[in-house]
């Protein structure tokens, strides 16, 4: 057994010299409950303290990047609905809002609309999951069937709205495949409505409870600069305290004109840009995207949803452009290579929880077993969206 | 900044090592492979640059990529009647080529930076010590790509298998029909001689006439 | 025992010489008692799930059994005894093999001191609650045992910190009892359920404030001393997958799983017993003794439930804090207040 | 000490207020779905199983050439008026629901159906035929004008109302008349 980084905290008590003893290699995952989805974490551990953490990803590697090369422009949306399957709306919006660029396409106004409403319906239901897993890390478990009880509610909108519950291909380039239903706007405004009620019933029964409290607050604590050099982005750049948000910073679509604040962690329970700080951030911004989405549903326009002059089959001028948007897990970008031709030359994605995760091997080491659970937890990370 | 500005002053620090201005959707700047890792600590390090975000490494091969415009992004000799494509089986040839879509949180401005590397020798200056992200990032570039970034920590296949062959997302990559005894191009139901056998003809599907109200009350 | 000892004399008569009598009414017993046992289990099982399901928003096993899945237990047990008995190839096969029933011993012995009735007790020891304590401290090593012969990591980290908590717990659950001995006189389970007669004003969790901060101190240990959740670190899911019984299957499993629910009602019977009167009625003479004990453990039970089902789980550090810092602290001063309350109020002889 | 005592007091107080919130949920009415005694009600653009109404399909292979994954199988024979289709095969080994073919079908004929609960044995049963090799289906307009297959109509002419019945409706397809469709809609319960 090699020697590892020496870790801080705990791990300072280091008491192995005296007595001879090694460091356990133990292997968190594939098959783990806590490692949301089919990731492995070697971790090196003195007793309950981790001395060290290598992720191994790949196991859900698809090379859609690959497939892309093979598919047509619009074809290739399908396969950004498997990236963040917690998520595809968002991961749809990047990725058309990436070649819409290129192509200079102007969206339908009614389009947009029911794309911002469907975004941030998703980030809701995303946060809901995040929120879920993350008590259920904690070993809260109603917290979890409380979130999907109202995750379902979004699903079924989608479900009417799309015909989808889980992959939803309803972005098409230039707009909509097609519009919402009679009764879209109503129904969303009911949900809108209750899920404003449930919030604070979730942060009675979880955030403010003090068990929960003293297991996350100044748990993994990530700051800014460790969020900046390791590409962080999302509740988990947010959560240390910096208000960035693509939404506002780098605007897409409509955002620009909707009401909004970017919530962002202040050290309320303990260190500013502990796992408290990240899961608070994602509650707050359950608040507001129902903001967003009543006002997107109450400057609803008509009118069509798809763009008029653009051809079934897509081609896409020469060139090369990285596009970013918001995602519920951070900064979804799509650096884009087009030749010319109607498919993808390159495609890269760059997915927030890739690089979300890498940080785990920064901060891991030094905590204690139950806590790196936490951390990871808090990252809310998507194996479908790391592993491509 | 603007970009022309930025690409100025990367010049005049840089000279040689800076190639090119790319003015595509994005500007940027074409720089030296073996001298991107002191550009980059420049980058981030400037007081007027200040580019701390690394949002995006891609590593990319430009062999196919047609300047005129109307190249094929792939080898396609042709498709089949269901517009399945025949790709040839011709070795690739052309650069193979890094991009970092780079931003500054401090400014606002963003910038990319291209490095193109011969196929026979693609080795790229790490940028791993400047922007930590980058890190995995480039493992994901040699995993997929094969470049090979000179300085990188830790240079393993962070995405495929370590025992893998080869690297996707080359042009001229061929798909291994099986991998360590497992077919990899899977099993093709629908391809067998169609007998009176096979004959199942769904009788007992629902029509979309048949929707009936979905009743999904809301438990307050 | 004395009413089986009685009933068997009844029987047989002068056939049966007192010896006779006493291991006849003594095997019956111990059968009574693992039967009430595996009872108890398969009931709490069935309730544990509805209770979580009614506070989640959903039903929980509706389909074994007509009305609310009644008949799921029977159900499970079926498949769980039907279950290919596997023995991992690098376990240390007698330990592994041994673990599960060392557990269940451990907690069935403790049940000869519970007195459910008037008479209804298979052992009336007169250091009854000394003797509950101490062998239902043995699970602590069939929860090593366990752990370390699956050779497995992740149950050598649920064995470890199962045998920590239990043994640190043990310590203020004995410690919140003290008061109660020291009311009472006795350690004798009967003796502290009579003293215990005439309505709830003479419970002895309503005896004093510091026995009612003991009562709360005691539910408090017995939770985690069943490592039952927000104490369930031994088993967390989330964490070490399983805990101690990662490697178990089938009827091994099954032992492990009944002994929990076992302990569960145990700890609660004991509450029952020291600090609710035992089968003292609310008010009024006794009546249906047996009844309004088992009522009042299984009330218990369904608080233990819904804590579980409403709380996040503590870090093992936090654990220790609570044990150690808090709980052993706030026992001591309970056992001096209720000393002194007895003092000031001339209770004491 | 004073902190010390907080401490206990929040923890106490907050498990309290949560087992509030739990309680509360017990008199609530659970919102499980008592699957396979209750079903949920599909609206009426869920993607379930493609189906190909050959009444309706002419054979154009849009669906084919657009599907990513290659899971539709057309086969003709002939040219001109003599073209007839004999196969049309759906693999649903490999569909991945995306909705593109029946988006791009130009006679509605592939569309979803409402089946979602296809569990098998076989997997070579999952590959669905929809053409009887026996009566292969016409493809140019004339013939199946001919022979009694439907044929898209110009906009100014309405199609033949048992035809129009018969073809699914697609949710954004213009003829469906919203008391038709938005009115189920909204009568959908909350």
């Amino acid at each position: 057994m090699s020697e590892t980084a020496t870790g801080r905290g705990w791990a300072e008590q280091d008491v192995r010299r005296e007595l001879h003893s090694e460091l356990l290699e133990i292997n968190m995952g594939p098959q783990h409950p806590a490692t949301h989805g089919v990731l492995r974490l070697l971790v090196r551990t003195d007793g309950e303290i981790v001395h060290g953490v290598t992720a191994h990803i790949g196991y859900l590697h698809r090379c859609a990047e690959k497939i892309a090369e093979g598919c047509d422009w619009r074809q290739w949306m399908v396969y950004t609905d498997r990236f963040d399957y917690l998520a595809p709306i968002n991961m749809n919006f990047g990725y058309a809002v990436a070649v819409e660029r290129m192509l200079g396409v102007q969206v339908p106004e009614r389009a947009e609309h029911i794309r911002v409403i469907c975004a941030e319906l998703q980030r809701i239901a995303s946060h809901l999951i995040a929120i879920g897993t993350f008590g259920l890390d904690m070993g809260a478990w109603t917290p979890l069937l409380y979130c999907f009880r109202e995750r379902e509610e979004i699903l079924n909108i989608l479900e009417r709205l799309t015909g989808g519950r889980m992959l939803y291909n309803y972005f098409d380039i230039g707009g909509l495949r097609f519009d919402a239903y009679e009764g879209f706007e109503r129904d969303v405004l009911d949900f809108v409505n209750i899920m404003e009620q449930k919030i604070p019933e979730y942060d009675t029964l979880l955030s403010y409870n003090k068990i929960f409290i003293e297991r996350t607050a100044d748990v993994g604590v990530i700051d800014v600069a460790t969020c900046r050099a390791y590409g962080c982005t999302g509740p988990v750049l947010r959560g240390a305290g910096v208000p960035f948000d693509c939404r506002k910073d780098d605007p897409y679509s409509i955002y620009d004109r909707f009401e909004f604040d970017i919530p962002y962690g202040e050290g309320e329970q303990g260190t500013v840009g502990d796992c408290w700080d990240r899961y608070m951030v994602r509650m707050r911004e359950m608040y507001e995207s129902c903001r967003i989405i009543r006002q997107a549903v109450d400057a609803l326009p008509g009118g069509p949803v798809k763009a008029e002059d653009l051809k079934k089959l897509v081609k896409v001028p020469q060139g090369s452009l990285y596009t970013r948007t918001e995602s519920s897990k951070g900064e979804i970008g799509y650096h884009i290579f087009a030749d010319g031709g109607s498919k993808p030359f390159r495609t890269k994605v760059r997915s927030p929880s890739f690089s979300n995760l890498h940080v785990i091997e920064k901060v891991g080491p030094g905590m204690m077993l139950s806590d790196l659970v936490a951390t990871v937890g808090s990252l809310d990370i998507v194996l479908g969206e790391i592993d491509r | 900044m603007e970009a022309t500005a930025i690409h100025a002053l990367l010049q005049s620090r840089f000279g040689d090592a800076v190639l090119d201005y790319v003015d595509s959707y994005e500007k940027g700047s074409l720089v030296a492979a073996g001298r991107v890792g002191e550009i980059a600590t420049f980058l981030r390090d400037d007081a007027t640059l200040g580019f701390e975000s690394l949002m995006s490494l891609t590593g990319l091969d430009w062999d196919g990529y047609d300047a005129t415009g109307k190249g094929k992004s792939v080898d396609i000799l042709g498709y089949d009647e269901l517009g399945r494509p025949e790709t040839s089986d011709r070795v690739g040839d052309g650069d193979l080529g890094v991009a970092y879509a780079l931003y500054s949180p401090r400014h606002g401005h963003k910038h990319t930076l291209f490095v193109r590397v011969p196929r026979a020798a693609p080795e790229v200056a790490s940028v791993a010590a400047v922007w930590p992200t980058a890190e995995w990032h480039e493992r994901e570039a040699w995993d997929l790509v094969g470049i090979r970034f000179a300085g990188h920590p830790d240079l393993r296949r962070i995405l495929l298998d370590d025992a893998w062959e080869g690297h996707p997302l080359r042009k001229d990559y061929a798909m291994p029909g099986a991998w360590q005894g497992v077919p990899l191009d899977g099993r093709d139901y629908a391809a067998g001689k169609w007998t009176e056998a096979d004959v199942t003809l769904p009788d007992d599907v629902k029509r979309p006439e048949d929707a009936k109200l979905p009743d999904t009350g809301n438990q307050g | 025992m004395q009413v089986m000892t009685e009933l068997f004399a009844r029987i047989f008569g002068d056939g049966l010489s007192p010896v006779g009598l006493l291991v006849a009414g003594g095997l019956t017993m111990a059968l009574v008692m693992s039967l009430v046992m595996a009872l108890c289990a398969i009931v709490f099982t069935w309730a544990e799930r509805k209770v979580a399901g009614f506070i989640q928003s959903r039903y929980g096993p509706m389909r074994v059994g007509r009305w609310h899945g009644v008949l799921q237990p029977v159900a499970d047990m079926v498949k769980i005894l039907g279950k290919e008995d596997i023995i991992p190839r690098d376990a240390d096969k007698r330990l592994f093999q041994l673990a599960p029933f060392v557990i269940f011993v451990g907690s069935l012995m403790a049940w000869a001191a519970i007195p459910f009735a008037p008479g209804f007790i298979a052992a009336d020891l007169d250091l009854g609650l000394f003797y509950i304590f101490a062998v239902s401290s043995a699970a602590s090593i069939g929860i090593l045992m366990a752990g370390w012969a699956s050779n497995n990591k992740w149950s050598l980290y649920g064995a470890v910190r199962g045998v920590a908590q239990g043994v640190s717990y043990e310590i203020p659950l004995a410690l919140a009892c003290i008061p109660v001995v020291m009311i009472t006189g006795s350690l004798n389970m009967n003796d502290i359920v009579i003293a215990q007669q005439g309505g709830i004003w003479r419970w002895h969790f309503l005896h004093d404030p510091f026995l009612f901060v003991s009562f709360l101190l005691y539910f408090v240990a017995s939770i985690a001393e069943v490592n039952r959740g927000p104490f369930d670190l031994p088993e967390t899911e989330s964490e070490l997958v399983a805990g101690y019984h990662t490697e178990y299957t089938g009827m091994r499993f099954a032992f492990f799983f009944l002994a929990e629910y076992a302990n569960l009602f145990l700890v609660s019977c004991i509450a029952t017993a020291v600090f609710l009167g035992g089968w003292q009625p609310v008010f009024g003479p006794v009546f249906l003794p047996g009844l309004v004990f088992v009522t009042k453990a299984v009330l218990l039970v369904l608080l233990q439930m819904w804590l579980r089902w409403t709380l996040p789980r503590l870090r093992v550090d936090q654990l220790m804090h609570v044990c150690w810092k808090v709980m052993v602290p706030l026992a001591l001063v309970c056992v001096l207040g209720a000393g002194i309350w007895m003092l000031a109020t001339g209770q004491a002889g | 000490m004073s902190q010390y005592l907080r401490n206990i007091y929040d923890a106490v107080a907050s498990a309290l207020k949560g087992m509030g919130i739990t309680a509360k949920h017990v008199v609530r009415k659970p919102v499980t779905l008592q699957y396979p005694d209750e079903r949920w009600v599909l609206p009426s653009r869920f993607k379930g199983f493609i189906i190909n109404d050959t009444n309706l399909c002419d054979g154009c292979l849009r669906c084919a050439k657009v599907c990513p994954v290659d899971c539709i199988y057309i086969e003709t024979t002939g040219k001109g008026k003599d073209r007839f289709m004999h196969r049309y095969a759906v693999d649903y080994n490999k569909c991945i629901w995306c909705g593109l073919c029946t988006e791009e079908c130009p006679t509605f004929a592939c569309q979803h159906s409402l089946d979602y609960d296809h569990a098998l044995y076989d997997r070579k049963r999952l590959v669905y035929e929809f053409v009887d090799p026996a009566h292969p289906v016409p493809c140019h307009k004339e013939r199946r004008l001919q022979m009694g297959f439907f044929v898209e109509q110009v906009a100014a002419a309405p199609p033949d109302p048992d035809k129009i019945a018969k073809a699914p409706r697609r949710a954004d397809l213009p003829e469906a008349a919203p008391g038709a469709d938005g009115g189920k809609e909204d009568e959908r319960g909350r």
